[in-house]
């Protein structure tokens, strides 16, 4: 069996692959998957904990962080179209209109 | 009787309300008559609340209204009530008697001004806040009243909009002040922390049996309050902003910064006299910083040409000398000066006033001189005040200023009596000075300019307030026993109960290890009480000061009227050959040694400590902090990429704090 | 294979959900039915918020009542802040109708998202279980980010919108994780179990739940707009339609604060060194970072954004207070809150034209000869949100601050002190320009019915918070 | 026998959340993101967690992941992002950010070693599967389901807003 420690680790290398992604690229479309990828790892550590603990809970909840991950790509995507349609480019960089 | 206490905010108010919402259609008549109804109407019920104070039982407890619950919270229910008792009569008396003058100076003064009733309707809700402070039976309608006060002076300094100057002189006495609130703000915390509660009454009843004498609670939480006063009442380091301040229409200096705000805190400390008797570090800091800027600040008035920023320093010194008084603890004696200089520093300010009027808003005392012929009823109210100031018997300033140097000496030491007596000396002569070069000698008048009295809307209030400052000495005649009716008056508020005090102190000390006693301290505190007006020392301290005063007096009108060129060549440091043949030996030396590095140091004290140092170190914080927030907003880049960066950098952070 | 037994549904508790959900739906249908004037749809959405807000306060002799198996309970926090959304929903609904019309947004999705919204916020409040925390604040933000991107036109609305996903996305990807080590480290989703748990003392030294509460921290930290998660606060509040801004402003945030309050202390009081620590440093540097960002700012929005950030930083110490006073003074505060901006915000709108939106603070000189009246609204707000007595901001203060001292914070209160004095300087900066310059141009400003409807109960509630709190104050405690 | 499979799975689902993270192009991206999302759903299995494991594919991989594919292909995104990529000027935030995460998931992998886990408990056969999750979702969880409906319906009304392309 593998330990559970295992499991965590892997989601938080995970994870932090997913904020090197969010920190580093500049595709609005990529950032998002990098997100995706934060999400998917926290799934890792939901479902280790339930088999640890013998529940059912924290699949519940990771069967919720798929519904709203679902509904945050459709509502994400949907955002990136509208930008695209007043300015053709997904380059988070060129999107600096406010700030300071 | 007391029932009757809500109207004299109320009255102010309601005036404020019309005026300010209906004045433009009402016509400029009614405004200066709702303006000056309200005030008066407030005076007469103030009347009547002292008249029936004669009536109250002695020992009970001062009535209070309580007009509803207004913060229910917690273990804390905090009222708004006002409180009614001796000292916040005095002070009410004061409020609204010397701002329904005011009031009336107004209308003649104001009369020609772009949106009359703005003004007025700022002036009736200032009274009103001020009334709200004085009469608050809690530190939190106090700090209503507190903050109200800034804000109208904010909007008064600032009645020129279109002079850059006076709106920048708003900006810094608002935000000077809300220094000082912030002060006073975390007072009241620590007063809500170490006693449960924020009501007057209880707070000072309960004083003597929680605080520990001279403990760090009582230290911390005095000088929290105290830095409120500082920022209030202009004292060393925020006064920077009062001066600055006579940028508004004169009347509002006369009432805002002669008679009512400034002192607000001078009444704070004397009503929290309880809990000051039980901080001697902070009392000490209090005297210094009193006796200080009383120094300082008259020294600053000798090289002004403002007539109005004379006045000003002279008020900063002045409450000097009230602080001064608190610091030793002759809370009657600051009430008592308090009382007298709204009388004498409005009629100067109102006098003030009457001459800018009559020179067609001219205030540079080097184009007036030789006024009196001009203006006689404005120069006698103006020399009567003037007198009262330097402290010349029997006038009202006499008693008073002498009565806190008697205490300075007593109750405190040498060094405080010698920056009180070197403190009026130094006023006398400027005092002098403005009176000399505004009124007397040469006319330097600009030939287009003609001079004239002003009607008698204005000099009537002159009329009154110069007969009060001849006649305000009245209320504390010291030498004849029990005729000091303030004294009286004030006792049951300023009484302390030492014996409690220091007992509990003892105790507590014990139970925790500390074996002190306070038998030698409590014991001289008894003896005081005892000898409290020592009559031979007082008369000699008199005649000593009238001297003082004299002498003052005399070198101002040496340098002024005598000898008009003299300043300019001790100033520019030209020390002529001539000047030596003068016959006045004594008096060059006396120049040499004293007044001209007086004048040097002063002029000095102005350009480097006041201009570039303190106001400097005000400005200099907004600078840091303007500084700190360009650096603050380039984090702001506007890219994704660096927002997600602050958050891991964050999180990083917490991650290793924990 | 056993049959499941059906669950037992506790319909009155959810009442305020379904009904404005039914009537989201219902506005979505109307609307395919109605051509451009879209003020029926306001009528069905206002009611709507009536129905739930009655709906919720008739519930409110009963409670605390728990539901679902102790994932929904409605309390004294949940019925007051019910309100609160209610309201601020009406009001920016209010807000919405003439600015909408004036900018051409004929969406009439705007008022069901707003509804939506509201469901999500309400949730929110009563959530006690981490998924249901986890799902309200999904629905409030989905809802936001849409609703920041309405204008679909505008590239500022669009760069707003994508700028608060991203990092809004990203943002729940912390709160997630840290819900997910706050599960696993005690077993339990249901805020009342993990409670039981560590005051039993066994998973209490645990590191792993100290990475989740500053994980935790970190998600509301966003949300909320706490530095150093607030830098999407400025870009999004200008760029996002004037009366979603305010929405976004307050119920929201006052949502998040909600379960903030919730998560931390009613879930994990067990902890409360940790995480007041935590949030204490949070709280110091909104406070600050808030303020001196304010300080440049020329937009009156950014300003506002980063005024919110300061205020953010004063309501985390009643979070940090944690008890019966703590959140009375959190619900008091966002309450008062609530009547400043939507006040401020009419102002904001009513100052605007179509296509001049005049949000520079130069576009406000003059405008207390002008238009004194309004002007002395804003110089009201100002001076509130600055604290001046006896205005409602003062009163939200002294409240707060009155809680942490009970806990024993005075130190944090004397920063937060300092920093609403500071924060006057910028307060201040608008009324200088409102009363102390000279109008830059003519005004020409729409003045609507409606939008000033707005700034009257802003102005009203101010006032009436200032100077009569007690009713509310009573309500808040009950 | 389950740690065999893990570690392969563990790797393989790194180095492609690494190639989602350094792919010059976006479909690249995607398709690393896919592929990493099938070895997740072989980690669920390793965990027991049959059920997840075939929403896993059938959500993530199957329906969330189309969803970018069609949009990448809508818009037309060319692999022209080399924003990764260290450039001279934004030299010290690049190893600012690389300090930062590497500290962040040190600090994280130290916490998960610092704790001390009891023995995993044995886990029914029933584990993780359909009937079991089901049972949960629709009895005890049947509160955040509904609402999970309401979040579902809420993003479809502003997908549609936001997306639909006739302008008022």
């Amino acid at each position: 069996m593998v330990p559970l420690s295992h499991y965590l680790i892997l989601s938080a290398t995970l994870f932090s692959i997913g904020v090197l992604g969010v920190l580093i690229r500049r595709n609005a479309i990529v950032v998002f998957m990098c997100v995706e990828i934060m999400l998917n790892a926290v799934n890792i550590s939901l479902i280790a904990f339930d088999r640890h603990l013998n529940q059912h809970d924290g699949q519940i909840f990771s069967f919720m962080v798929m519904a709203v991950a679902a509904a945050e790509v459709s509502v994400g995507l949907a955002i990136i179209i509208a930008l695209f349609r007043n300015r053709p480019t997904v380059n988070l960089d060129e999107f600096n209109l406010m700030k300071w | 009787m007391v029932n009757l206490a809500f109207l004299v905010p109320l009255f102010p108010l309601i005036g404020s309300i019309i005026n300010g919402f209906f004045g433009l259609r009402i016509g400029k008549d009614w405004v200066g008559k709702i303006a000056c109804g309200g005030p008066i109407l407030s005076f007469l019920v103030v009347v009547l609340l002292t008249v029936s104070l004669f009536f109250h039982p002695e020992g009970t407890p001062y009535p209070e209204l309580i007009l509803f619950n207004w913060i229910p919270a917690g273990s804390l229910q905090i009222e708004f009530g006002f409180q009614i008792d001796p000292l916040s009569c005095v002070m009410m008396m004061v409020v609204t008697g010397v701002g329904s003058i005011i009031h009336i100076f107004s209308i003649g003064y104001m009369y020609e001004e772009y949106s009359y009733y703005r003004y007025f309707a700022y002036l009736n809700l200032f009274l009103f806040s001020m009334l709200l402070l004085v009469m608050g039976n809690n530190f939190l309608v106090m700090f209503i009243g507190w903050e109200g006060v800034g804000a109208c002076s904010y909007f008064l300094i600032g009645y020129y909009f279109n002079k850059k100057s006076a709106c920048d002189a708003a900006t810094k006495a608002f935000v000077v002040n809300r220094i000082g609130d912030f002060g006073f703000l975390i007072g009241i915390f620590y007063v809500f922390q170490a006693f449960g509660t924020i009501d007057f009454s209880t707070v000072m009843a309960a004083a003597p049996t929680t605080l520990i004498y001279d403990s760090t609670t009582a230290t911390l939480l005095t000088m929290f309050l105290f830095l409120g006063a500082t920022g209030k009442s202009a004292q060393i380091p925020l006064y920077t902003w009062l001066p600055d301040a006579m940028e508004g229409p004169t009347p509002v200096s006369a009432l805002i910064h002669a008679a009512t705000m400034v002192t607000a805190g001078v009444y704070m400390i004397v009503r929290c006299n309880a809990l000051f008797n039980l901080a001697p570090l902070t009392m000490t800091i209090i005297a210094l910083i009193g006796g200080g800027t009383a120094l300082m600040a008259a020294t600053i008035g000798c090289t002004q040409w403002d007539i109005k920023r004379v006045l000003a320093y002279s008020t900063v010194s002045q409450i000097g000398y009230m602080f001064l008084a608190c610091g030793v603890g002759a809370y009657t004696a600051a009430i008592f000066h308090l009382v007298t200089h709204a009388f004498f520093k409005a009629c100067l300010f109102l006098g003030s006033g009457s001459v800018i009027h009559g020179m067609h808003h001219e205030q540079d005392i080097r184009k007036m001189g030789g006024l009196k012929d001009h203006m006689p009823i404005t120069y006698l109210t103006f020399l009567i005040s003037t007198i009262a100031i330097a402290g010349i018997f029997p006038f009202s300033g006499f008693f008073s200023k002498d009565e806190i140097l008697y205490h300075a000496l007593m109750d405190g030491n040498v060094i405080y009596w010698g920056m009180g007596i070197s403190g009026a000396l130094i006023t006398a002569f400027y005092m002098f000075r403005l009176v000399f070069l505004t009124f007397h000698g040469e006319s330097r008048v600009d030939p287009h300019v003609h001079p004239h009295e002003s009607p008698a809307v204005m000099t009537m209030p002159l009329i009154i307030l110069a007969g009060l400052a001849l006649g305000g000495g009245l209320l504390g005649i010291p030498i004849i026993h029990g005729w000091h009716v303030l004294g009286n008056w004030l006792e049951p508020v300023v009484a302390f109960d030492w014996t409690t005090a220091l007992h509990h102190s003892e105790t507590v000390l014990a139970s925790h290890g500390h074996h002190e006693s306070f038998a030698e301290l409590l014991h001289s505190k008894q003896v005081h009480e005892h000898s409290w007006w020592d009559i031979s020392w007082e008369l000699l301290l008199m005649a000593f000061s009238v001297c003082v005063a004299g002498v003052g007096i005399f070198m101002a009108y040496l340098f002024y009227i005598k000898f008009p060129d003299m300043p300019g060549k001790l100033t520019k440091g030209q020390w002529g050959f001539d000047m030596v043949q003068n016959k006045y030996y004594v008096d060059e030396i006396y120049d040499e040694t004293i007044v001209k590095p007086t004048v040097d140091a002063s002029y000095r004290l102005w350009k480097d400590a006041d201009q570039k140092g303190v106001d400097g170190a005000v400005n200099g914080v907004a600078k840091i902090i303007g500084f700190m927030s360009k650096i603050a907003q380039n984090f702001q880049s506007g890219f994704v990429r660096n927002y997600a960066m602050f958050m891991v950098i964050g999180f990083v952070i917490l991650l290793i704090v924990i | 294979m056993e049959p499941i037994t059906a669950p037992i549904i506790d319909f009155t508790s959810l009442a305020p959900v379904l009904v404005l959900s039914v009537f989201a739906m219902m506005v979505l249908l109307v609307d395919l039915f109605i051509g451009r004037n879209k003020s029926v749809l306001v009528f069905i959405s206002l009611v709507g918020l009536l129905c739930a807000a009655v709906s919720a306060f008739a519930k409110g002799t009963e409670i605390p009542v728990s539901s679902f198996n102790g994932a929904y309970i409605v309390d004294r926090l949940s019925i007051f802040f019910t309100m609160i959304f209610c309201m601020s929903s009406a009001l920016a609904i209010l807000l919405a109708v003439e600015y909408n019309k004036r900018e051409g947004i004929r969406v009439g999705e705007y008022y069901s998202l707003i509804l939506f919204c509201t469901v999500g916020m309400i949730v929110l409040a009563s959530a006690t279980d981490l998924i249901m925390i986890f799902l309200g604040i999904e629905i409030v933000s989905i809802c936001l980010y849409v609703l920041a991107g309405i204008r679909r036109t505008d590239p500022k609305s669009n760069e707003a919108a994508l700028k608060y996903f991203l990092l809004g996305a990203f943002a729940t990807g912390f709160l997630l994780y840290g819900m997910t080590l706050l599960y696993g480290t005690t077993g339990s989703v249901k805020l009342a179990t993990i409670a039981q748990l560590l005051n039993s003392g066994e998973v209490l030294a645990q590191p792993l739940m100290l990475l989740g509460v500053v994980l935790l921290v970190i998600g509301f930290g966003f949300k909320v707009a706490a530095v150093p998660f607030h830098m999407w606060a400025p870009d999004v509040y200008q760029g996002a339609p004037t009366p979603v801004t305010a929405f976004m402003a307050v119920g929201p945030k006052a949502a998040a604060f909600a379960a903030f309050y919730r998560l931390f202390a009613e879930g994990i009081p067990e902890l409360a060194p940790t995480w007041q620590m935590t949030l204490s440093i949070v709280a110091v540097f909104s406070m600050f970072f808030g303020n001196l960002g304010a300080i440049m700012q020329t937009n009156i929005k950014r300003l506002l954004a980063f005024s919110s950030v300061s205020h953010v930083g004063y309501i985390l110490i009643a979070v940090i207070a944690k008890d019966t006073l703590g959140s009375a003074s959190l619900m008091f505060y966002m309450l008062s809150y609530a009547f400043m901006i939507f006040g401020i915000f009419g102002i904001i709108i009513i100052l605007g034209r179509k296509g001049h939106e005049n949000l520079e603070l130069e576009h406000y000189s003059g405008l207390g000869f002008k238009h004194p009246l309004l002007a002395l609204c804003m110089t009201m707000f100002m001076l509130s949100l600055g604290g001046m007595p006896p205005l409602a901001g003062f009163v939200a203060k002294f409240y707060i601050f009155q809680a942490a001292l009970n806990e024993g914070f005075l130190w944090l209160v004397i920063i937060a002190v300092l920093n609403s004095a500071i924060s006057f300087y910028y307060y201040l900066k608008v009324i200088v320009f409102m009363y102390m310059k000279e109008p830059i141009g003519e005004f020409k400003i729409s003045l609507t019915p409606i939008t000033l409807f707005v700034v009257a109960v802003g102005i009203i509630g101010t006032l009436e918070l200032g100077i009569f709190p007690g009713p509310i104050i009573f309500l808040a405690q009950y | 026998m389950e740690l065999l499979i893990f570690y392969p799975l563990a790797a393989f689902t790194v180095l492609l959340a690494l190639g989602v993270v350094f792919n010059n192009s976006p479909i690249g991206s995607a398709v690393s993101l896919i592929a990493m999302m099938l070895g997740l759903s072989g980690i669920f299995i390793v965990l027991h967690a049959h059920f997840l494991a075939v929403l896993q594919i059938i959500i993530y991989a199957g329906a969330i992941m189309v969803l970018f594919m069609f949009v990448i292909m809508l818009l037309n995104l060319k692999g022209d992002d080399k924003a990764w990529k260290i450039r001279e000027r934004n030299l010290y935030l690049s190893i600012m950010t690389g300090v930062m995460v590497l500290l962040a998931l040190y600090k994280m992998i130290d916490k998960v070693l610092d704790t001390t886990f009891g023995e995993g408990a044995d886990v029914p056969d029933t584990f993780g599967t359909t009937v079991a999750v089901g049972t949960s979702l629709f009895t005890e969880y049947v509160l955040p389901f509904e609402i999970a409906s309401i979040l579902l319906l809420a993003a479809m009304v502003g997908a549609v807003v936001l997306a639909k392309t006739k302008v008022d």
